[in-house]
């Protein structure tokens, strides 16, 4: 293969050599789809370069991409440019893969521990209307959304269950209260023509609602 | 074949292992170097042209007879070979021989509302558009490319496998709770109220700070500086807890401190779980 | 939806703020595959930031890669980096490989549909003056820069052919304006014969297949 001068090393001092090295090297990096060994690097330049200068050079370079997003790391087949963790959370934004969805059944059964807290699985599967399987708790247990806070005494002492502080962490909640009304659903529900959504803002709602429902639900 | 102008060294082309030094300079082409010439060409208007240029005819005043005589040649030679490629001549040929008549043929007197127009005006635009073509592709191909003249960065990065965990927003809550209660509406009413709500939310906090069957006095359940209405929620909620058998407040005489403890461990113990 | 807070762009001043957006571009732009938009780089940041923002961050960037190997260029789909030709050299040394060098019918091909498109491959076999094979069209197609992105209305519904965003991008392009002009063409009509000609390979030729055929061919 036909070798071409290299103009860029045909340079007048010592200095300027070296920062131009420092560009090739640095820029063979950036292109490279794997990394590079000391030996593939050397093959760059015209005039060899001994491997202490290459290191001394990646070296320079390491540190001239500090505090940057990328860093210049060794690895077992030779160097690499590479992406440090902390900044992968904005690149995944870039290309969103649709994230998992929770099932119906999840998502019923957190909104009645969230609504009706503390709650057992019998209250669950009273308000669903079909058994709860063991596996929907077990889920949000283990995102650490719901917990047992107690036992209700009741024959089978059955486990009480409510959401923690982290469910409210996670939707950016501060409170339960903070929760959609649902007053609005039950005005619907009655056929009172209403406009918008519910709103989050706080209302004040009539104590003799809970009352009302109280009395209201069947013994 | 007339004598060479140019200088060529590298051969253009090998015809039965001779080299031919340079393309043909008349506009005959030996049939022995034919298919090979004419497989440099991209076809008969490509030869045309080159013909054209290559001889500086004025594509105005192209020599049709000879033209067509030596497309006739063409055609005859690759019919054997290349059938597709020599009915592409064939048609330039009759196009050509077509245009020749009818620069022989004596003009009619011709109508004011429809000039004849002269019959290789419609050809000179055809070449004069294929050559602007292939200097387009001349100019595309010398436009620097992707990977031929121009290297992406494509730095590394290592992707953690994050479990992805799927978003709940309490919008999501609220239509499920929605679709539970349409679902229910004919046997009973759920009626959560915000009031409801914030009681429940205490009943929990209670129930937490019960934890592990400890003794609580009623009053540290309380915070005083959160306003009556927590107070009054608070409250409520240890009325509910207690009616649902949740917790035990117990008073040993009057005026005595008030302690709340939670009920389960006293009676079961916990190894019923 | 609730947003949840980004701990890196919650910061105290503007200007960290700022140098802090730059470095997640200038990463983002590191890692990715392809160009990004202005779109897409604005999905990086939790707070919105407006095109002519981030548009200025992008030229500081691109100032700030001057006098290095690699610039920060725009494209038709969006913003990448690339190694700048005077390095090419360099890395040719590290891998030689090219991608194909197409036949004269591919780039005829291809600059019709460049430069005339929408076309049918009818158009294109009227200006060739030859059958244009599938194989043109399917090449260019796998390449992903041509597509077809219609059909004209008339008899056969014959399907139009234009050139992809891709191809703009491969060819360092921002819109099919900065195609190379066509006008000099005109001017120097004259001055085309030796650009023009065809070049001649030396190549084997098949002389036995041909003598074979005439010979086998009844006369």
């Amino acid at each position: 293969m036909p070798r071409f001068t290299s103009n860029a090393l045909r340079v007048k001092t010592m200095d300027e050599n070296l920062s131009e090295v420092k560009l090739i090297l640095e820029t063979a990096l950036l292109v490279s789809h794997e990394p590079l060994s000391l030996h593939q690097l050397g093959k760059l330049f015209e005039t060899e370069i001994d491997h202490d200068n290459l290191r001394k050079v990646l070296d320079e370079i390491k540190v001239d991409w500090l505090a940057r997003g990328v860093e210049l790391v060794q690895v077992a087949t030779g160097w690499r440019f590479q992406a440090r963790p902390e900044y992968q959370r904005y690149i995944d934004r870039l290309s969103p893969e649709k994230p998992p969805k929770y099932s119906r059944a999840v998502l019923e059964t957190l909104a009645i521990i969230s609504y009706r807290q503390p709650v057992t699985r019998g209250d669950i599967e009273d308000i669903r209307g079909v058994t709860v399987s063991p596996n929907i708790l077990k889920t949000l247990e283990g995102r650490g959304w719901i917990d047992v806070i107690g036992n209700r005494e009741v024959p089978g002492r059955p486990a009480l269950y409510a959401t923690t502080k982290q469910f409210l962490d996670d939707l950016n909640l501060r409170s339960l209260q903070e929760l959609p009304s649902l007053d609005q659903f039950i005005v619907n529900e009655q056929m009172l023509i209403t406009e918008a959504m519910p709103e989050f803002e706080a209302r004040p709602t009539p104590q003799s609602d809970m009352t009302e429902a109280d009395a209201g639900t069947p013994a | 074949m007339t004598a060479a102008t140019l200088a060529e060294v590298q051969p253009v082309a090998r015809v039965y292992g001779e080299p031919i030094l340079q393309m043909p300079q008349d506009l005959y082409i030996p049939p022995d170097a034919l298919e090979v010439i004419l497989d440099a060409f991209e076809g008969p208007l490509d030869l045309l042209l080159y013909l054209i240029r290559k001889h500086n005819l004025d594509i105005l005043d192209i020599p049709m007879a000879e033209l067509t005589r030596q497309y006739m040649v063409y055609v005859d030679l690759l019919r054997h070979t290349q059938l597709e490629l020599a009915a592409e001549y064939l048609v330039m040929a009759a196009m050509l021989t077509e245009i020749k008549s009818r620069m022989l043929l004596p003009r009619p007197p011709k109508p004011q509302d429809n000039p004849e127009e002269d019959p290789r005006a419609q050809l000179v635009r055809r070449l004069l558009e294929y050559e602007q073509m292939k200097y387009a592709a001349h100019k595309l191909e010398s436009q620097p490319q992707v990977g031929r003249d121009i290297t992406l960065v494509q730095v590394y990065l290592e992707r953690v496998a994050e479990v992805r965990m799927p978003q709940v927003s309490v919008l999501d809550l609220q239509s499920a709770w929605e679709s539970l209660v349409a679902r229910a509406k004919n046997t009973r009413h759920h009626r959560i109220t915000r009031h409801e709500l914030s009681v429940r939310e205490h009943m929990t906090q209670i129930l937490r700070a019960l934890a592990h069957g400890r003794f609580v006095e009623f009053i540290e359940l309380f915070n005083p500086s959160a306003g009556v209405p927590e107070l009054v929620v608070t409250f409520l909620a240890i009325l509910e807890l207690a009616k649902e058998r949740l917790i035990e407040v117990t008073q040993q005489e009057v005026y005595a401190p008030i302690y709340v403890k939670r009920l389960e461990s006293e009676d079961h113990g916990r190894e019923s779980e």
